[in-house]
């Protein structure tokens, strides 16, 4: 729902991810965080948010 | 539309009389022809303050939990989309269903009042309103005149799911025809379509003209916690600064908030003094929730769990 | 030099920490550029906005008595934000002081009179300022008896412990009387809440000013036994706190009716309070 | 007192020029919104508007202002104020937002103390006056001391007449300006356009439809801080939001924090605030003197028509009529003055 509502209102696919991760899967972690980096990455600095210094 | 308003107050001072109730909260005439105030009746002869048209915006359930832990017990007169709050509300156990009398009235459309006014003579006085179905014609001691709906219809009355109250005691007036709006989330669907560079664009101008009054949050029915986010001091979570980041912060906080609660009865629209149009967001969040767990708007019946409030395996798991 | 149009404040120093209570410390202050120091002019009763920077504003009252020498010091109790910040601050460390800012105890019309003083808990703070006036050297000819009669919640809840026991006891012609609220052991003093203390110790009003600070529960019982002694409403003084933004009467929140505290007060007299809408 | 005549047809020559030489503020159309802007020319000002939906006082106090930026590394701190303001023209203002100006005047230009930040921006702006065309349903300026014509306040004041506007130089300022512009600005004809200007005046101040009458309101608000009144149906009704003091030319209440750009770095900014939020009087210690809509809504409006003429000889109220439009549960001021009225006849 929250990814949704984020990239109504401008904020681009795949900028804010959730995984469910249990604290068991080490392994599950490790990449989802890799592949997090990976995507956020190629995604470039973030655009929404930001204020002009007044 | 006066047989509606006779009964109105007849209910109410029987209500009052009868010791049923110790307030009554109506609509009463504003200080403008097009536009009616909450009034707040505490004796059988006050009854005469109450009215009934097709100006009465307000969402007087919003006032019911200021009475929470007051004696007595309390009559409110809802419309249809005003008794869903109702309706979540004592879900939320915000209100208990023994302390409120609840007066439904059949609405067939609130008109926007600013724009009626407009085309009125300034000073004129009201003598009667008259639904015609698809216009309401407004007789003035300064002339007549109509509105057709299409025109002068609030926006979220143009969709309207419930014309009739889905909870009440007591309903004054005649039941009205519910329309099956195929294009509810037309407005919704246009912006999804949009690329994100023009959502963007869209909404920074939309949420840079906001100035912070709270207005949408207080005016909603279901924001009830006692100090919100967004005035705490200890910690500071949100500064006062009004500027992009922090409004967008804001405005996405307060729909996430209410996700799964709102009643969608629009107030937040209306009351805005920027005219954002923060319905948009809430319709996203309704359409959502209607697309993935096939959930109705909330407060349309008694007892609906919000599906972001509980768990079903059959709950979509994007983030597995 | 005090520069009190603006909303920026002038660098200052922590040069000295005491620790008065669990809560609560007094800050010595002094400005980083000496000619401000100099020429700061600061008068008993005022008080100044201290910043942390990163955190904000907050209104302090200025504790110490211009006569005591070339610095500031400030009483602040841990109860907000800024303080917090300032309780964590070590010696050496920089605030921004702005000020003075407030109208001040009027000092000039209290001479010739005995002075009885009446604190509640951290509102010994803004009165210490006018006590050590007049108990200083320079003006100790100018005023009658300084009498004190302070309470506190506890022992531990004391401030200026050593002021109280040691330093205005030894100055010719002062009186002293400290009450806490339950007994405790190792206390031998008095014990009581501070209205009832008042009417023990009962002053008699003949050229007597009385200064009473302290919580608003407080001061609502003692009022009416000045009253019960004998004190006419002009006699009575005291100091308001609310919470300001500014200090320059503009920001708007710390009216009571046309008045700000800010500007106006935060000394009044009983009889200016009397003429204000209780809404304070 | 001078006065000049500019063709309608120039009037896009001089606002290009003035957004050429100046910081030019202007009324602009932002879709349903009519909003003060700074505009780069002609192309976007809005010449026919009914009232703005905010007022122009964020020229002189903007919504957010930085007072300083500092640099606090726990060994050297620096501050460091905003470099000085731009020449600046505020083009469009109805003559009740003008007002509203005066009333902020004596608060920031203070006897005892000023304000650099407003002072400064007060200076270096020239202030150009646009008299109403029509009268609102919720206007009231009249009640206040103002007018649909007034140019109280104002550097010039334009007059749209025919295909015309009647200038009237009230100021040295103004005068600086209609001789920088000569060839736009005109003698010809002025005083026709002078006897046509009285006659609008005229006109439009028999338009009022809302009957209100200060006189005696204060004198009962003097000796009467606890009435009845105020525990009535205002108090019930009010959801506590800031509307009423953001879309308020008069309001000037602001707050005062810090906002961190890096771990030793941050501006101090002040930001409107609103008397209206409980948090408004909270203090640190929990207590608050306010607590309740009932005081809050009885200090707002005592400000307006009893403390702000305590203090300054001046009503807090223009009779802008935005409050009364833009409350979401029809609170109105109007209506607040004439019950007191009445309350006042059995007090």
């Amino acid at each position: 729902m929250l990814k949704r509502l984020l990239e109504y209102v401008g904020f681009e696919p795949g900028r804010f991810q959730a995984r469910w991760i249990s604290g068991s899967e080490g392994a599950k972690f490790t990449t989802t965080i890799k592949d997090m980096t990976e995507k956020i990455k190629s995604l470039g600095p973030n655009k929404k948010m930001r204020d002009d210094i007044l | 539309m006066m047989d509606v308003i006779q009964q109105l107050r007849e209910q109410a001072k029987k209500l009052l009389e009868e010791k049923k109730v110790d307030l009554v909260i109506g609509f009463g005439q504003g200080t403008e022809l097009a536009r009616t105030t909450p009034v707040f009746i505490d004796s059988p002869e006050g009854v005469s303050k109450l009215t009934w048209g097709p100006f009465c915006a307000n969402n007087l359930a919003k006032y019911l939990t200021d009475y929470k832990n007051a004696p007595g017990n309390i009559a409110v007169v809802v419309k249809g989309c005003d008794s869903r709050s109702i309706n979540r509300l004592l879900d939320d156990n915000q209100i208990s269903r023994d302390k409120v009398v609840i007066i439904g009235v059949p609405c067939s459309g609130q008109l926007e009042w600013q724009k009626v006014s407009a085309e009125i003579k300034p000073g004129a006085s009201l003598k009667e309103v008259v639904d015609n179905g698809d216009s309401v014609s407004v007789k003035t001691d300064a002339g007549d005149y109509k509105f057709d709906k299409k025109d002068y219809l609030l926006h979220r009355c143009l969709v309207c799911e419930n014309p009739n109250p889905v909870v009440s005691d007591l309903t004054i007036g005649k039941e009205q025809p519910v329309k099956n709006y195929e294009d509810r989330f037309a407005e919704v669907q246009a912006l999804e379509q949009m690329s994100t560079e023009e959502k963007n664009a869209y909404w920074d101008k939309q949420f840079s003209r906001c100035l912070r009054c709270y207005a949408c949050r207080n005016v909603c029915s279901v924001c009830t916690c006692q100090t919100c986010v967004f005035d705490q001091m200890l910690p500071m979570w949100v500064s006062k600064r009004t500027n992009l980041s922090e409004n967008t912060a804001f405005h996405l906080t307060r729909a996430f908030h209410v996700a799964g609660r709102c009643v969608d009865c629009g107030e937040c629209d209306r009351v805005c003094p920027m005219d954002i149009p923060l319905r948009k967001l809430n319709q996203k969040i309704h359409k959502d929730l209607g697309d993935l767990f096939e959930s109705p708007t909330p407060g349309t019946k008694p007892g609906l769990v919000s599906p972001l409030g509980e768990f079903s395996p059959g709950d979509p798991e994007e983030f597995m | 030099m005090s520069n009190p149009t603006a909303l920026t404040p002038y660098p200052a120093t922590i040069t000295k920490i005491d620790v008065e209570a669990s809560d609560t410390k007094t800050f010595t202050v002094v400005f980083d550029d000496p000619e401000i120091m100099e020429n700061f002019g600061n008068q008993p009763g005022q008080v100044c906005m201290l910043s942390a920077f990163g955190e904000g504003e907050s209104t302090i009252s200025i504790t110490s008595s211009p006569t005591r020498g070339k610095f500031l010091e400030f009483c602040v109790r841990r109860v907000g934000r800024l303080t917090s910040v300032l309780h964590q601050m070590e010696v050496g460390q920089k605030i921004g002081v702005r000020g003075p800012y407030g109208n001040g105890f009027p000092y000039e019309t209290m001479k010739g009179k005995d002075l009885f003083f009446v604190g509640g808990g951290s509102a010994l703070a803004p009165i210490r300022s006018l006590i050590d006036y007049a108990l200083s050297e320079q003006y100790r000819s100018d005023y009658g008896k300084v009498e004190i009669l302070y309470g506190a919640r506890s022992m531990d809840d004391i401030l200026f412990k050593s002021d109280l026991a040691e330093r205005w006891p030894k100055i010719h012609n002062t009186g002293i009387y400290t009450t806490i609220d339950r007994e405790e052991e190792g206390w031998k003093g008095h014990v009581g809440f501070v209205p009832s203390y008042v009417e023990e110790v009962a002053p008699s009003p003949e050229n007597k000013i009385a200064i009473v600070a302290g919580p608003p529960i407080m001061i609502k019982f003692t009022l009416p036994v000045f009253a019960k002694l004998g004190f006419k409403d002009d006699q009575i003084i005291t100091t308001l706190e609310m919470r300001m933004k500014c200090c320059l009467g503009k920001c708007g929140r710390c009216n009571i009716g046309s008045k700000f505290i800010c500007v106006d007060g935060p000394v009044f007299s009983l009889a200016q309070l009397k003429q204000m809408p209780q809404e304070y | 007192m001078e006065s000049r005549v500019v063709n309608k047809g120039q009037i896009s020559e001089l606002l290009d020029k003035l957004a050429k030489d100046y910081n030019l503020i202007a009324p602009i159309k932002e879709e349903t919104m009519t909003l003060f802007r700074r505009v780069s020319g002609a192309q976007d000002v809005l010449l026919d508007y009914n009232n703005s939906d905010i007022s122009p006082k964020g020229c002189f106090l903007p919504q957010n202002e930085k007072t300083f930026s500092y640099m606090y590394t726990g060994d050297t701190l620096e501050i460091n104020k905003p470099e000085g303001v731009q020449k600046t023209v505020l083009f469009g203002a109805r003559p009740c937002d003008i007002k509203a100006i005066l009333t902020f005047d004596p608060v920031f230009e203070g006897v005892k103390f000023g304000d650099e930040y407003y002072s400064n921006k007060r200076k270096s702006t020239v202030i150009i006056g646009l008299s109403c065309s029509k009268v609102l349903s919720t206007c009231f300026c009249y009640a206040m001391g103002g007018g649909p014509c007034d140019g109280t306040g104002s550097d010039l004041l334009l007059t749209e007449i025919g295909d015309k506007y009647y200038v009237e130089v009230n100021t040295e300022k103004g005068k600086a300006l209609v001789d920088a512009y000569s060839q736009i600005f005109s003698s010809q004809g002025a005083e026709q356009l002078a006897k046509d200007k009285e006659e609008l005046a005229k006109k439009l101040s028999g338009e009022f439809v809302r009957k209100v009458d200060l006189t005696g309101v204060k004198e009962v608000l003097d000796g009467n801080f606890e009435l009845p009144y105020w525990d009535g149906d205002n108090a019930k009704k009010c959801i506590g939001c800031g509307t009423c003091t953001y879309v308020c030319p008069t309001c000037h209440c602001f707050d005062i924090f810090d906002y961190p750009t890096g771990d030793f770095t941050g501006d101090r900014l002040r930001c409107w605030d609103s008397c209206m939020f409980p948090e408004y009087t909270l203090e640190a210690g929990g207590h608050n003197p306010r607590p309740t809509r009932k005081e809050r809504i009885r200090n707002r409006f005592m400000h307006k028509i009893k403390y702000h003429l305590d203090r300054y000889n001046m009503v807090g109220c223009v009779g802008c009529g935005r409050c009364v439009n833009k409350c979401p549960v029809n609170i109105d001021i109007t209506k607040i003055i004439n019950d007191l009225k009445e309350v006042a006849q059995n007090v």
